[in-house]
Protein backbone atom coordinates (compact mmCIF):
# COMPACT_ATOMS: atom_id res chain seq x y z
CA UNK A 1 0.00 0.00 0.00
CA UNK A 2 0.73 3.51 -0.57
CA UNK A 3 1.62 5.67 3.09
CA UNK A 4 2.46 8.54 3.44
CA UNK A 5 4.74 9.81 6.14
CA UNK A 6 5.92 13.25 7.58
CA UNK A 7 8.87 14.60 8.84
CA UNK A 8 8.98 17.25 11.56
CA UNK A 9 11.86 18.98 12.85
CA UNK A 10 15.25 17.64 13.72
CA UNK A 11 13.88 14.34 11.63
CA UNK A 12 12.89 16.78 8.72
CA UNK A 13 16.70 17.79 8.73
CA UNK A 14 17.83 13.87 8.46
CA UNK A 15 15.60 13.11 5.63
CA UNK A 16 15.85 16.78 4.40
CA UNK A 17 12.15 16.76 3.05
CA UNK A 18 8.70 17.08 5.19
CA UNK A 19 7.20 14.54 3.77
CA UNK A 20 7.05 11.66 0.98
CA UNK A 21 5.07 8.73 -0.13
CA UNK A 22 6.44 5.18 -0.09
CA UNK A 23 5.27 1.73 -1.59
CA UNK A 24 4.60 -0.42 1.46
CA UNK A 25 4.16 -4.76 1.13
CA UNK A 26 4.83 -5.07 5.12
CA UNK A 27 2.28 -5.35 8.29
CA UNK A 28 4.40 -3.41 11.34
CA UNK A 29 5.19 0.17 12.01
CA UNK A 30 9.02 -1.54 13.13
CA UNK A 31 9.16 -2.62 9.47
CA UNK A 32 8.13 0.88 8.09
CA UNK A 33 10.97 1.75 9.82
CA UNK A 34 13.62 -0.69 8.94
CA UNK A 35 12.88 0.83 5.37
CA UNK A 36 13.58 4.41 7.17
CA UNK A 37 16.69 3.47 8.85
CA UNK A 38 17.74 2.12 5.75
CA UNK A 39 16.73 5.04 3.55
CA UNK A 40 18.57 7.46 6.01
CA UNK A 41 21.32 6.21 8.19
CA UNK A 42 21.00 8.80 10.56
CA UNK A 43 17.99 8.51 11.55
CA UNK A 44 18.73 5.65 13.88
CA UNK A 45 20.22 7.90 16.21
CA UNK A 46 17.27 10.33 16.67
CA UNK A 47 15.04 10.48 19.33
CA UNK A 48 11.09 10.10 17.95
CA UNK A 49 8.13 8.92 18.48
CA UNK A 50 5.50 7.21 15.50
CA UNK A 51 2.05 9.00 15.07
CA UNK A 52 -0.62 7.42 13.18
CA UNK A 53 -3.47 9.26 12.42
CA UNK A 54 -2.47 11.52 14.46
CA UNK A 55 -2.34 9.48 17.77
CA UNK A 56 1.16 8.31 18.95
CA UNK A 57 1.57 4.36 18.50
CA UNK A 58 3.86 1.67 19.23
CA UNK A 59 6.15 0.22 16.71
CA UNK A 60 4.59 -3.01 17.15
CA UNK A 61 1.25 -1.59 15.85
CA UNK A 62 -0.14 -2.06 12.64
CA UNK A 63 0.43 -0.17 9.36
CA UNK A 64 -3.34 0.85 8.26
CA UNK A 65 -2.50 2.94 5.57
CA UNK A 66 -3.15 6.41 6.96
CA UNK A 67 -0.79 9.24 7.71
CA UNK A 68 2.46 8.35 9.51
CA UNK A 69 4.22 10.93 11.23
CA UNK A 70 8.15 10.91 12.91
CA UNK A 71 7.92 12.91 15.90
CA UNK A 72 11.07 14.58 17.57
CA UNK A 73 10.67 15.13 21.40
CA UNK A 74 8.21 18.35 21.97
CA UNK A 75 9.00 21.51 22.64
CA UNK A 76 6.15 23.63 22.63
CA UNK A 77 5.23 26.60 24.58
CA UNK B 1 -7.00 11.36 6.41
CA UNK B 2 -8.29 13.23 9.50
CA UNK B 3 -10.41 16.82 8.34
CA UNK B 4 -8.26 19.94 10.14
CA UNK B 5 -12.05 20.03 12.23
CA UNK B 6 -10.06 21.48 15.53
CA UNK B 7 -9.93 25.62 16.31
CA UNK B 8 -6.73 26.56 15.31
CA UNK B 9 -4.89 27.48 18.40
CA UNK B 10 -1.44 28.78 15.81
CA UNK B 11 -0.13 32.66 15.63
CA UNK B 12 2.30 33.56 12.93
CA UNK B 13 5.17 35.01 14.78
CA UNK B 14 5.71 36.38 18.58
CA UNK B 15 2.12 36.80 20.60
CA UNK B 16 1.68 40.78 21.43
CA UNK B 17 1.42 42.13 24.92
CA UNK B 18 -1.74 44.45 22.73
CA UNK B 19 -3.23 41.28 21.85
CA UNK B 20 -2.76 39.96 25.75
CA UNK B 21 -4.34 42.72 27.01
CA UNK B 22 -7.18 43.14 24.46
CA UNK B 23 -8.04 39.19 25.59
CA UNK B 24 -8.42 40.15 28.83
CA UNK B 25 -10.20 43.23 28.09
CA UNK B 26 -12.76 41.23 26.27
CA UNK B 27 -13.55 39.76 29.54
CA UNK B 28 -14.92 42.19 31.61
CA UNK B 29 -18.51 41.49 30.42
CA UNK B 30 -18.10 38.14 31.88
CA UNK B 31 -19.35 39.20 35.31
CA UNK B 32 -19.83 35.86 36.84
CA UNK B 33 -16.18 35.85 36.55
CA UNK B 34 -14.12 36.36 39.92
CA UNK B 35 -10.71 35.24 38.88
CA UNK B 36 -8.30 34.88 35.66
CA UNK B 37 -5.04 33.45 35.58
CA UNK B 38 -2.75 33.58 32.50
CA UNK B 39 0.29 31.62 31.67
CA UNK B 40 2.98 33.27 29.21
CA UNK B 41 5.94 31.05 27.88
CA UNK B 42 9.00 33.68 27.22
CA UNK B 43 11.85 32.88 24.77
CA UNK B 44 14.84 32.67 26.58
CA UNK B 45 18.20 33.74 26.00
CA UNK B 46 19.62 30.48 26.90
CA UNK B 47 23.80 30.54 27.16
CA UNK B 48 25.01 27.15 25.50
CA UNK B 49 28.33 26.54 24.86
CA UNK B 50 29.21 30.58 24.68
CA UNK B 51 26.43 30.52 22.00
CA UNK B 52 23.99 32.85 22.85
CA UNK B 53 19.74 32.15 21.61
CA UNK B 54 18.76 34.72 19.77
CA UNK B 55 15.15 33.14 18.87
CA UNK B 56 13.15 30.18 18.49
CA UNK B 57 11.38 28.98 15.23
CA UNK B 58 8.66 26.88 15.84
CA UNK B 59 6.92 24.18 13.57
CA UNK B 60 4.27 21.86 14.38
CA UNK B 61 2.52 18.77 13.31
CA UNK B 62 -0.90 21.49 13.29
CA UNK B 63 -3.39 18.86 12.77
CA UNK B 64 -2.44 16.97 15.38
CA UNK B 65 -0.96 19.35 17.07
CA UNK B 66 -4.80 21.87 17.07
CA UNK B 67 -6.38 18.43 17.87
CA UNK B 68 -4.98 17.59 20.80
CA UNK B 69 -4.90 21.08 22.25
CA UNK B 70 -8.97 20.45 21.74
CA UNK B 71 -8.17 17.44 23.93
CA UNK B 72 -6.59 19.02 26.24
CA UNK B 73 -9.34 22.08 26.14
CA UNK B 74 -12.41 19.11 26.71
CA UNK B 75 -9.90 17.54 29.56
CA UNK B 76 -10.19 20.96 31.37
CA UNK B 77 -13.65 21.74 30.82
CA UNK B 78 -14.34 18.17 32.50
CA UNK B 79 -12.22 18.46 35.10
CA UNK B 80 -12.38 21.97 36.49
CA UNK B 81 -15.36 24.64 37.02
CA UNK B 82 -14.05 27.34 34.09
CA UNK B 83 -15.84 30.25 32.50
CA UNK B 84 -13.47 30.59 29.76
CA UNK B 85 -10.22 29.57 28.28
CA UNK B 86 -8.09 30.30 25.35
CA UNK B 87 -4.63 29.02 24.26
CA UNK B 88 -2.72 30.81 21.72
CA UNK B 89 1.15 29.27 20.85
CA UNK B 90 2.95 30.96 18.21
CA UNK B 91 4.94 29.14 14.83
CA UNK B 92 7.30 30.28 12.84
CA UNK B 93 10.08 32.62 14.57
CA UNK B 94 10.05 34.36 18.20
CA UNK B 95 12.62 36.26 19.47
CA UNK B 96 14.22 36.03 22.66
CA UNK B 97 12.39 37.78 25.21
CA UNK B 98 8.78 37.95 23.10
CA UNK B 99 6.20 35.41 24.49
CA UNK B 100 5.34 31.93 22.05
CA UNK B 101 2.65 30.33 24.35
CA UNK B 102 -0.32 32.42 26.10
CA UNK B 103 -2.91 30.04 28.06
CA UNK B 104 -5.81 32.10 29.58
CA UNK B 105 -8.19 30.64 32.16
CA UNK B 106 -11.37 32.48 34.08
CA UNK B 107 -13.33 31.05 36.80
CA UNK B 108 -15.71 32.44 39.47
CA UNK B 109 -13.19 30.84 42.11
CA UNK B 110 -9.66 31.70 42.81
CA UNK B 111 -8.76 28.19 43.88
CA UNK B 112 -9.24 26.65 40.05
CA UNK B 113 -8.03 28.65 37.96
CA UNK B 114 -4.74 27.84 39.75
CA UNK B 115 -5.06 23.92 39.45
CA UNK B 116 -6.85 24.60 35.72
CA UNK B 117 -3.81 26.42 34.24
CA UNK B 118 -1.05 24.35 36.05
CA UNK B 119 -3.04 21.04 34.61
CA UNK B 120 -3.58 22.73 30.74
CA UNK B 121 0.03 24.20 30.40
CA UNK B 122 2.03 20.92 31.75
CA UNK B 123 -0.57 18.85 29.35
CA UNK B 124 0.45 21.55 26.60
CA UNK B 125 4.49 20.45 27.28
CA UNK B 126 4.13 17.07 27.43
CA UNK B 127 1.32 16.20 24.40
CA UNK B 128 1.14 18.81 22.28
CA UNK B 129 3.41 18.26 19.19
CA UNK B 130 5.21 21.44 18.70
CA UNK B 131 9.02 21.82 17.49
CA UNK B 132 11.09 23.96 18.57
CA UNK B 133 14.45 24.91 16.70
CA UNK B 134 16.74 27.77 18.78
CA UNK B 135 19.07 29.75 17.10
CA UNK B 136 22.03 30.96 18.12
CA UNK B 137 23.78 34.33 17.31
CA UNK B 138 26.13 32.85 14.67
CA UNK B 139 22.86 31.13 12.96
CA UNK B 140 24.10 27.65 14.33
CA UNK B 141 20.98 26.12 15.88
CA UNK B 142 20.02 23.36 18.54
CA UNK B 143 16.69 21.55 18.42
CA UNK B 144 14.90 22.52 21.94
CA UNK B 145 13.21 19.72 24.08
CA UNK B 146 11.02 20.20 26.90
CA UNK B 147 12.40 19.04 30.48
CA UNK C 1 4.29 55.97 64.39
CA UNK C 2 5.95 53.59 61.51
CA UNK C 3 6.38 55.95 58.73
CA UNK C 4 5.26 54.96 55.27
CA UNK C 5 8.69 53.53 53.94
CA UNK C 6 7.13 50.93 51.63
CA UNK C 7 6.28 50.29 47.69
CA UNK C 8 2.61 51.80 47.13
CA UNK C 9 1.02 48.62 45.56
CA UNK C 10 -2.60 50.70 45.50
CA UNK C 11 -3.95 52.38 42.73
CA UNK C 12 -6.91 54.41 42.13
CA UNK C 13 -10.16 52.44 40.84
CA UNK C 14 -10.08 49.71 38.24
CA UNK C 15 -6.86 48.17 36.79
CA UNK C 16 -7.11 48.84 33.16
CA UNK C 17 -6.14 46.01 30.50
CA UNK C 18 -3.97 48.31 28.70
CA UNK C 19 -1.66 48.85 32.10
CA UNK C 20 -1.38 44.86 32.22
CA UNK C 21 -0.82 44.65 28.75
CA UNK C 22 2.28 47.38 29.19
CA UNK C 23 3.53 45.49 32.22
CA UNK C 24 3.83 42.21 30.47
CA UNK C 25 5.61 44.41 27.07
CA UNK C 26 8.24 46.02 29.71
CA UNK C 27 9.35 42.73 30.33
CA UNK C 28 10.83 41.45 27.24
CA UNK C 29 13.90 43.14 27.49
CA UNK C 30 14.60 40.52 30.88
CA UNK C 31 15.63 37.60 28.36
CA UNK C 32 16.38 35.11 31.03
CA UNK C 33 12.86 35.29 32.02
CA UNK C 34 10.91 31.76 30.35
CA UNK C 35 7.54 31.99 31.95
CA UNK C 36 5.59 34.60 33.53
CA UNK C 37 2.24 33.77 35.56
CA UNK C 38 -0.63 36.58 36.35
CA UNK C 39 -3.09 36.19 38.34
CA UNK C 40 -6.45 39.24 38.12
CA UNK C 41 -8.60 39.39 40.42
CA UNK C 42 -12.46 40.67 39.29
CA UNK C 43 -15.31 41.52 40.65
CA UNK C 44 -18.11 39.50 40.34
CA UNK C 45 -21.54 40.58 39.53
CA UNK C 46 -22.77 38.30 41.88
CA UNK C 47 -27.10 38.24 43.08
CA UNK C 48 -27.38 37.91 46.99
CA UNK C 49 -30.87 37.89 48.06
CA UNK C 50 -32.09 39.22 44.30
CA UNK C 51 -29.96 42.47 44.32
CA UNK C 52 -26.81 42.04 42.50
CA UNK C 53 -23.38 43.59 43.10
CA UNK C 54 -22.53 46.52 40.47
CA UNK C 55 -19.70 47.32 42.18
CA UNK C 56 -16.82 47.07 45.40
CA UNK C 57 -15.75 49.79 46.67
CA UNK C 58 -12.41 49.42 48.88
CA UNK C 59 -10.75 50.62 51.50
CA UNK C 60 -7.69 49.77 52.88
CA UNK C 61 -5.18 50.33 56.48
CA UNK C 62 -2.38 51.45 53.83
CA UNK C 63 0.51 51.59 55.72
CA UNK C 64 -0.31 48.03 57.15
CA UNK C 65 -1.47 47.02 53.73
CA UNK C 66 1.90 48.00 52.27
CA UNK C 67 3.81 46.80 55.08
CA UNK C 68 2.61 43.42 54.36
CA UNK C 69 2.70 43.15 50.73
CA UNK C 70 6.22 44.19 51.53
CA UNK C 71 6.36 40.95 53.86
CA UNK C 72 4.48 38.86 51.48
CA UNK C 73 6.93 40.31 48.51
CA UNK C 74 10.03 39.45 50.07
CA UNK C 75 9.04 36.02 51.41
CA UNK C 76 7.84 35.07 48.17
CA UNK C 77 11.86 35.93 46.95
CA UNK C 78 13.23 33.92 49.62
CA UNK C 79 11.14 30.55 48.57
CA UNK C 80 10.93 30.91 44.78
CA UNK C 81 13.58 31.49 42.31
CA UNK C 82 11.54 34.57 40.66
CA UNK C 83 13.32 37.37 38.14
CA UNK C 84 10.70 39.45 39.28
CA UNK C 85 7.25 40.48 40.87
CA UNK C 86 4.50 43.12 40.91
CA UNK C 87 1.53 43.41 42.93
CA UNK C 88 -1.10 46.01 42.30
CA UNK C 89 -4.48 46.66 44.38
CA UNK C 90 -6.92 48.70 43.55
CA UNK C 91 -8.81 51.43 45.97
CA UNK C 92 -12.22 53.28 45.44
CA UNK C 93 -15.01 51.67 43.35
CA UNK C 94 -14.30 49.30 41.30
CA UNK C 95 -16.99 48.29 38.81
CA UNK C 96 -18.53 44.48 38.29
CA UNK C 97 -16.39 42.62 35.22
CA UNK C 98 -13.29 45.32 36.36
CA UNK C 99 -10.44 44.07 37.82
CA UNK C 100 -8.74 44.71 41.59
CA UNK C 101 -5.99 42.79 42.07
CA UNK C 102 -2.90 42.10 39.54
CA UNK C 103 -0.25 39.80 40.48
CA UNK C 104 2.81 39.16 38.38
CA UNK C 105 5.44 36.99 38.83
CA UNK C 106 8.33 35.12 36.21
CA UNK C 107 11.12 33.31 36.54
CA UNK C 108 13.26 31.69 34.40
CA UNK C 109 11.53 27.73 35.10
CA UNK C 110 7.60 27.38 34.51
CA UNK C 111 7.56 25.39 37.63
CA UNK C 112 8.26 28.07 40.15
CA UNK C 113 5.70 30.82 38.48
CA UNK C 114 2.97 28.52 39.63
CA UNK C 115 4.13 27.74 43.07
CA UNK C 116 5.11 31.21 43.50
CA UNK C 117 1.80 33.29 42.54
CA UNK C 118 -0.88 30.72 44.54
CA UNK C 119 1.57 31.64 47.71
CA UNK C 120 1.62 35.13 46.84
CA UNK C 121 -2.31 35.50 46.24
CA UNK C 122 -3.19 33.62 49.06
CA UNK C 123 -1.22 35.20 51.24
CA UNK C 124 -2.34 38.75 49.92
CA UNK C 125 -6.09 37.33 50.61
CA UNK C 126 -5.34 36.05 54.20
CA UNK C 127 -2.81 38.86 55.62
CA UNK C 128 -3.56 42.32 53.97
CA UNK C 129 -5.98 44.48 55.24
CA UNK C 130 -8.09 45.32 52.51
CA UNK C 131 -11.83 45.88 52.91
CA UNK C 132 -14.40 45.71 50.53
CA UNK C 133 -18.19 47.21 50.11
CA UNK C 134 -20.06 45.31 47.76
CA UNK C 135 -23.01 47.75 46.78
CA UNK C 136 -25.83 47.05 44.92
CA UNK C 137 -28.17 48.30 41.90
CA UNK C 138 -30.60 49.83 44.54
CA UNK C 139 -27.45 51.39 46.52
CA UNK C 140 -27.36 49.26 49.47
CA UNK C 141 -24.68 47.47 50.47
CA UNK C 142 -22.89 44.39 52.18
CA UNK C 143 -19.02 44.10 53.35
CA UNK C 144 -17.62 41.27 51.34
CA UNK C 145 -15.08 38.89 53.56
CA UNK C 146 -12.57 36.85 51.94
CA UNK C 147 -13.31 32.69 51.73
CA UNK D 1 -1.78 57.91 77.83
CA UNK D 2 -3.33 59.06 74.57
CA UNK D 3 -4.01 56.30 72.22
CA UNK D 4 -4.89 56.62 68.43
CA UNK D 5 -7.31 54.33 66.86
CA UNK D 6 -8.51 53.89 63.80
CA UNK D 7 -11.44 52.47 62.66
CA UNK D 8 -12.01 50.50 58.67
CA UNK D 9 -14.59 49.17 57.14
CA UNK D 10 -17.83 48.11 58.43
CA UNK D 11 -16.10 48.85 62.01
CA UNK D 12 -16.07 52.32 60.88
CA UNK D 13 -19.82 52.14 59.78
CA UNK D 14 -20.39 51.66 63.76
CA UNK D 15 -18.53 54.20 65.02
CA UNK D 16 -19.43 56.55 62.50
CA UNK D 17 -15.60 57.84 62.68
CA UNK D 18 -12.38 56.41 60.89
CA UNK D 19 -10.20 57.82 63.37
CA UNK D 20 -10.16 59.09 67.10
CA UNK D 21 -7.65 59.44 69.89
CA UNK D 22 -9.00 58.55 73.40
CA UNK D 23 -6.95 59.20 76.76
CA UNK D 24 -6.59 55.66 78.45
CA UNK D 25 -5.48 54.70 82.10
CA UNK D 26 -5.32 50.80 81.42
CA UNK D 27 -3.05 48.46 80.54
CA UNK D 28 -4.40 45.74 77.81
CA UNK D 29 -6.20 45.91 74.55
CA UNK D 30 -9.00 44.00 76.21
CA UNK D 31 -9.59 47.20 78.64
CA UNK D 32 -9.39 49.53 75.87
CA UNK D 33 -11.99 47.17 74.15
CA UNK D 34 -14.46 47.17 76.95
CA UNK D 35 -14.03 51.13 76.85
CA UNK D 36 -15.07 50.87 73.13
CA UNK D 37 -17.84 48.29 73.08
CA UNK D 38 -19.22 50.97 75.90
CA UNK D 39 -19.17 53.57 73.63
CA UNK D 40 -20.51 52.07 70.48
CA UNK D 41 -23.16 49.41 71.62
CA UNK D 42 -23.39 47.47 67.94
CA UNK D 43 -19.40 47.10 68.39
CA UNK D 44 -19.66 43.67 70.01
CA UNK D 45 -21.66 42.40 67.14
CA UNK D 46 -18.61 42.90 64.55
CA UNK D 47 -16.00 40.56 63.92
CA UNK D 48 -12.68 42.23 63.92
CA UNK D 49 -8.96 41.66 64.49
CA UNK D 50 -6.48 44.49 66.66
CA UNK D 51 -3.77 45.55 65.39
CA UNK D 52 -0.97 47.43 67.23
CA UNK D 53 1.80 49.12 65.59
CA UNK D 54 0.57 47.57 62.40
CA UNK D 55 0.87 44.39 63.75
CA UNK D 56 -2.00 42.00 64.66
CA UNK D 57 -2.12 41.86 68.37
CA UNK D 58 -3.73 39.61 71.03
CA UNK D 59 -6.60 40.99 73.64
CA UNK D 60 -4.24 40.68 76.32
CA UNK D 61 -1.69 42.16 74.90
CA UNK D 62 -0.57 45.25 76.36
CA UNK D 63 -1.41 48.88 74.85
CA UNK D 64 1.79 50.07 73.88
CA UNK D 65 0.55 53.35 73.21
CA UNK D 66 1.12 53.58 69.62
CA UNK D 67 -1.22 53.17 66.83
CA UNK D 68 -4.47 50.87 67.64
CA UNK D 69 -6.65 49.55 64.91
CA UNK D 70 -9.91 48.05 64.35
CA UNK D 71 -9.72 45.31 61.62
CA UNK D 72 -13.06 43.99 60.44
CA UNK D 73 -12.44 40.93 57.91
CA UNK D 74 -10.12 40.90 54.83
CA UNK D 75 -11.71 41.34 51.55
CA UNK D 76 -8.57 42.00 49.69
CA UNK D 77 -8.26 40.58 45.69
Amino acid sequence: MQIDIKYFGQIAEVTQQKEESLEFSGTLVSELLDILYNKYTLLKDKDFQVAQNQELVSIEAKVTGTEIALLPPFAGG
Amino acid sequence: MTEKKHKNVFQKGAISSEFIGNSIAKHQTKTSIGAHNIFLGQVRADVIDDKTVTAIEYTAYEDMANAKFHEIREAAFDKFELTCMHIYHSLGTVKAGEICLFVFVSSPRRKIVFKALEYIVEAIKADVPVFGKEIFEDESHQWKVNS
